[in-house]
């Protein structure tokens, strides 16, 4: 897929110095930019779950092409494949007619816009005014491994030094917090769980229906008595060879 | 327990219930009257000697000649005849019950003749008696589900009927 | 008694709101066998009641019998279960030469035995091989349909066809059988033996298939009793009925003399004349396991029925003598006779007003009553259940449609 | 390459990358593509062998080579129809995602020592998140085409291939936690030398959690025997009832893809990737270094290696489809949830004690003991400088391990 977005670059953007690293970046961030305003504006569930995922997706890109793979990579599993449980479970089964259409009328849509534009007008003014964020970075940033990142969950912080302490002592990483969260999702998930479950019902209704035939006499006792004459004929026959 | 004593206790639970019958024939058969043929039934089915508790088939018999010179030959009046077939899985053994019914009910052509159901002693009875209903013509009272079976749910005319008449178009397709 | 069950407080039915899709499979579905449509009202993947929907396959052979003499109705027998024609010629020819109490020479009564167990073991095969695709597994339905076309090779040199064979007829059979007939058929039984195995390593002891068939689609005895079903379906649920051993005399006199031993589980096993897989733990007497097994054991009960069969057919002298007249007068009066198809008993109806059209025919179909007892046993089933059920009942729809 | 296009050819630096990344996707894309060819004729065959039939002969000569090209052309023409009451833009929209889903998963995976699309430090996680993403347009296309079948068919595979990837999820952090590393590079160099080095035979634990792998990935990848989403016989054909022509051959180009990577991924995290049973590289006296010829035919013995493995997965998953019957919905979720999960989650905790009693594995001295330092950007293979800038942070590391 990337060779063939390259191609379509080189045709259509004959910049002078194009640097590709910057290229992708206005794509990616102009697909997350375009399908977020999608899911916002269409009115078919499943489209909107669908550029719900395009938006995410192109978010994942910005982290690899930021070099951050761990990030990337985590975020298309929770956030792409989240979207996609949810998509399942949430819409489809709960989803009455076939194409569920959520109509929004004309003074939500103004009202949204408003509340819209005024928070993003507050995102762009701090973020134009933190200095570091101005000028691009210099050079291309190092690509840190996944280790460091593992080791400081863990509670070995390598890969910054704390300060003032003697070289070697390392700062105490994320065990604690990674701790709380993991029990959190756990009672969390256990609440799910109880919420969801139904009582079911004791037994299988199949086998019921099968029991409540009540049998008649056995079969033995009632054959005693017609078995009379030799080869089956009528019984009207009336012992007749 | 065969023959005759099988039919005095027959008569002696149902007074009335037979109306004829015919030891000799290749099949013996006795003859019941229509409107208690569920209460013979029943009573084969559980309270008998020998449990009837398989319904093996239901047919009807329409007996009528339609072409009038044959029609004079003939020795029988027009009538409509329903067999049934029941067969004891126990004492392995079969009994052949026959009920006479008029071509149509009070004569008057398009009222079917009308019988009891005996899906209420054999649960088996209920597609065979929606294909006799089907195909001959027989309303059986207190039946589930009386639909056709066989044909398409919107045909007319009943096809095993002697007089039948093919129709010519059936939702545009040429009949004859 | 329904009514008891839905208003008993022990059981709480309290459950999220879920509406139920009325879906349609068939009748162009692959798994069902031929034309049926079966409507299934499911809630999610729990299927709460099966409806089926027959008459596609109607051509209302009854109503042509009315104009045809008993000899020309043959063809008629073969296309009901075209599958197992051999015995629907059988059935019909018996019924009729019961009416005109018309005794067959003793070789065509032996031959006519040979080509019954011969064609059941066909009808078997089929009957296997596509509950195999039913339940997703390609292959025994290939092995199955090699070792038929052998036999359909050994029909075809004895009748000239390979499905509809009007072979047996009112009065005796068609032809005798080609010179060197039996040897190529004992040839055919012998290198069949071993292939036996196969099947029940492919399908019968498979960890899937048992998990797929066993306890599902439990049919109770009185249930089968009650709805006329029969053959492997009703032996299936252990009751103990085989026409050919309690069957009419006209038809219980063709096998007098044959060891053979119905194939249903008395007192806890199925007969042991062969060794057998045994039955697995958790299969219960009545399950589409049991229905299938019955068929395997028929069709090893029908090759020991077909080798004594040559040996009694060589043994008597003189000629299988001819089939009556096309035109032949039937005595008036009526018959009915019920022979042990592969399916279950195929029941004929003649009534005779002494011409020799017969006055009326009516042929009684064990698949009909078979599918009868479908609904019941879906009721509460998978959906991949569905065609497990419908596929152990091994209904054809040219026998219930007619 | 892109160095030598810039320098040498004297392209400006822009086009020179673009070359680069357009020859490495066409590359991948032929793997896949030339890979479905072939798996589609080896299918056709082998099924055929398991049938006890021939399979294609008369496309292309004796074998029917050119059987694969023939269903491509009569795809490219069939006609594309699409069901009135479908979504449109969903409809079309969904072989794309499922394929590109399955193709982009082939960036991380590593077919010689550096014969990779984008050596991933998160290699492994990267291939797992993606395969989680087919399902999505398996799930588009059932709810688009309207039809209840399909959508039975999206709302099966949905449930099983998301319930299938936390037991996969498992089987698959074992070689990670051998190897130390996520990047699949890394776990396959460390598996180089004799197969005793392999992770299969590492310890009884890796052993059973391989063939644990085996059983998930052929349900994430909906192979029979857990093909419920396409199971004709109750299904029509699941998901793709509606598609025909283009559309339908992308979602088997997505099937086939998933399958041969699927395969490829166990070869490399549990049979070595690109080390074969025997390291004839190292016999040879041969070293993967960079530039030389000598290097280059090493990576290529490597690759071969690598695809024969793949080969013989897919191969073996044919094999299972044509023998086993298929399970039910609430079978296939027992087995992962009640048979697959623990038995990983055991094997997991198992592989973890394993490691702390007897760090260099079975056999001592054959294989360097995985307890040393693992991570691959801190010594490269044959003592090769790191390559990655970080160098000073992995001393860090070093110190703090030892």
């Amino acid at each position: 897929m990337s060779g063939i977005l390259a191609t379509f670059g080189a045709v259509t953007l004959p910049l002078a110095a194009l640097n590709w690293h910057s290229f992708f970046f206005v794509l990616f961030a102009a697909v997350a930019c375009a399908c977020a305003i999608a899911v916002v504006l269409a009115d078919n569930v499943v489209r909107m779950a669908l550029y719900l995922v395009l938006s995410l997706g192109a978010t994942a890109g910005l982290f690899f092409l930021a070099g951050a793979e761990f990030v990337g990579a985590m975020q298309l599993m929770i956030y792409v494949g989240g979207t996609l449980v949810l998509l399942v479970f949430g819409v489809m089964l709960t989803a009455q007619a076939p194409f569920v259409s959520i109509k929004t009328t004309t003074g939500d849509r103004v009202l949204a816009g408003v509340v819209g534009a005024a928070l993003l007008a507050v995102l762009l003014q701090s973020a134009f005014s933190v200095p570091a964020w101005r000028q691009p970075a210099a050079g291309t940033v190092a690509a840190p491994a996944a280790t460091p990142v593992g080791m400081a969950l863990l509670g070995v912080r390598v890969d910054e030094p704390a300060a003032g302490s003697p070289q070697g002592a390392v700062r105490s990483g994320y065990l604690l917090p990674f701790e709380i969260v993991s029990v959190h999702l756990l009672v969390v998930l256990v609440g799910a769980a109880y919420l969801a479950r139904a009582k079911k019902r004791k037994t299988p209704r199949a086998i019921e229906v099968a029991a409540s035939v009540e049998p008649p006499a056995s079969v033995a006792e009632h054959a005693a008595v017609g078995r009379g004459a030799g080869r089956a004929t009528s019984v009207l026959s009336g012992g007749r060879s | 327990m065969r023959g005759p004593d099988f039919l005095s206790q027959l008569d002696a639970a149902l007074p009335g219930a037979i109306v004829g019958r015919n030891l000799e024939a290749m099949d013996p058969w006795i003859e019941i009257a229509p409107e208690r043929i569920a209460d013979v039934c029943q009573w084969l089915d559980t309270k008998s000697p020998v449990r009837f508790d398989a319904l093996e088939c239901i047919t009807a018999i329409d007996w009528f000649e339609p072409d009038a010179k044959k029609a004079a030959k003939v020795s029988w009046q027009p009538h409509t005849e329903l067999v049934y077939h029941l067969w004891s899985t126990a004492a392995r053994v079969s009994l052949v019950l026959k009920c006479n019914l008029p071509r149509w009910k009070g004569d008057v052509p398009g009222q079917l003749p009308e019988i009891p159901s005996v899906c209420g002693v054999w649960r088996g009875a209920n597609w065979h008696e929606r294909e006799v209903y089907d195909l001959s013509g027989v309303w059986f009272t207190g039946h589930p589900d009386l639909r056709r079976i066989l044909c398409p749910e919107d045909w007319e005319g009943h096809p095993l009927r002697k007089d039948y008449e093919q129709p010519l178009e059936y939702h545009g397709i040429r009949g004859k | 008694m329904a009514s008891a069950i839905d208003d008993d407080p022990r059981i709480i039915e309290f459950d999220v709101r879920t509406d139920e899709m009325l879906v349609n499979m068939g009748p162009q579905h692959p798994s069902t066998h031929g034309v049926l449509r079966l409507v299934l009202r499911t809630d999610g993947e729990v299927v709460s009641e099966i409806e089926p929907h027959i008459g596609y396959l109607h051509r209302c052979a009854e109503k042509i019998g009315e104009n045809l003499t008993a000899r020309q109705w043959i063809p008629y027998t073969d296309r009901m279960d075209y599958l197992a024609a051999m015995n629907m010629n059988l059935g019909w020819a018996l019924t009729v030469e019961k009416l005109m109490k018309y005794e067959v020479s003793e070789k065509a009564r032996h031959l006519r035995v040979l080509i019954a167990e011969l064609s059941r073991i066909a009808s078997h095969l089929v009957g296997m091989g596509a509950y195999g695709l039913d339940l997703g597994t390609f292959s025994p339905f290939l092995y199955a349909f090699r070792e038929r076309e052998k036999i359909l090779d050994l029909f075809e040199e004895a009748c000239g066809a390979r499905l509809t064979y009007s072979y047996i007829t009112v009065g005796g059979l068609t032809a005798d059988l080609p010179p060197g007939w039996l040897g190529r058929c004992e040839a055919f039984l012998d290198q069949f033996e071993p292939i036996i195995k196969e099947y029940h390593a492919l399908l019968t002891t498979n960890a899937i298939f048992v998990k797929r068939t066993a306890n599902i689609g439990v049919l109770s005895r009185e249930l089968a009793i009650e709805y006329g079903c029969s053959g492997p379906v009703l032996r299936g649920s252990g009751v103990d009925q085989d026409m050919r051993r309690d069957g009419e005399a006209i038809y219980t006199a063709m096998y007098d003399g044959y060891a053979f031993e119905v194939a249903v589980m008395k007192n806890g096993h199925y007969p042991r004349d062969h060794e057998y897989p045994p039955v697995p733990a958790d299969a219960v007497l009545g399950d589409c396991w049991h229905r299938f097994f019955v068929r395997m054991l028929e069709v090893v009960q029908s090759m020991d029925l077909v080798r004594q069969a040559i040996d009694r057919y060589s043994a008597c002298k003189g000629t299988i003598g001819e089939p009556l007249k096309l035109t032949e007068k039937i005595p008036a009066g009526d018959a009915y006779l019920e022979t042990e198809a592969p399916k279950g008993q195929m029941g004929f109806y003649v009534v005779s007003d002494g011409t020799a059209i017969p006055w009326r025919v009516r042929a009684r179909s064990s698949s009909f009553s078979n599918l009868a007892v479908a609904p019941e046993l879906c009721r509460g089933c998978l959906i991949a259940d569905v065609p497990a059920i419908v596929g152990s009942l091994d209904i054809v729809m040219g026998e219930i449609d007619r | 390459m892109a160095e030598f296009l810039i320098n040498s050819a004297g392209l400006p630096e822009w086009l020179a990358w673009t070359i680069t990344a357009v020859v490495a996707a066409v590359l991948i894309l032929n793997v896949i593509a030339g890979g479905a060819l072939v798996f589609i004729w080896a299918e056709r065959k082998i099924a055929a062998r398991i049938q006890d039939r021939l399979g294609p002969t008369r496309t292309g000569g004796r074998f029917g080579w050119l059987q694969s090209l023939a269903d491509g052309i009569k795809l490219l023409a069939k006609e594309d129809l699409m069901p009135e009451g479908a979504d449109g833009m969903l409809f079309r929209l969904a072989p794309y995602v499922s394929f590109c889903a399955s193709f982009c998963a082939f960036i991380a995976l590593p077919f010689a020592f550096d014969f990779v699309g984008q050596r991933l430090n998160v290699g492994v996680f990267f291939v797992v998140a993606v395969l989680g993403l087919e399902v999505f347009g398996v799930i588009l296309a059932g709810y688009a085409s309207a039809s209840k079948w399909s959508l039975f068919g999206a709302m099966r595979e949905a449930a099983q291939v998301v319930s299938y990837e936390v037991p996969l999820g498992m089987c698959v952090v074992v070689p990670v936690m051998l190897a130390g590393s996520m990047d699949l590079v890394t776990i396959a160099e460390k598996q180089a030398g004799w197969f005793t080095n392999w992770y299969l035979f590492h310890d009884p634990f890796t052993f059973v959690i391989f063939w644990v792998y085996v059983t998930c990935a052929v349900a994430s990848v909906n192979r029979a025997p857990f093909d419920l989403a396409e199971a004709e016989s109750e299904l029509v054909a699941g998901f793709h009832t509606e598609y025909s022509g283009l559309r339908w051959s992308y979602f088997f180009m997505a099937e086939y893809g998933s399958m041969f990577l699927v395969s490829a991924l166990a070869a490399v995290l549990f049979m070595g990737g690109w080390n074969g049973p025997i390291p004839v590289a190292k016999l040879l006296g041969l070293s993967a270094g960079t530039g030389d010829t000598a290097g280059y035919f090493v990576r290529l013995l490597g690759m071969a290696n690598l695809l024969g493995k793949a080969t013989l997965g897919v191969l073996v998953m044919m094999w299972v489809r044509w023998t086993l019957p298929r399970l039910r919905i609430d079978q296939v979720m027992t087995t992962c949830l009640k048979y697959c999960t623990p038995l990983a989650a055991a094997m997991f905790a198992g592989v973890m004690v394993w490691q702390l009693a007897l760090p260099g594995g079975i056999v001592r001295g054959l294989s360097r003991p995985a307890g040393e330092v693992r991570e691959g950007w801190l010594e490269g293979p044959g003592g090769k400088a790191a390559s990655r800038p970080a160098a000073d942070a992995a001393q860090k590391v070093a110190e703090v391990a030892r």
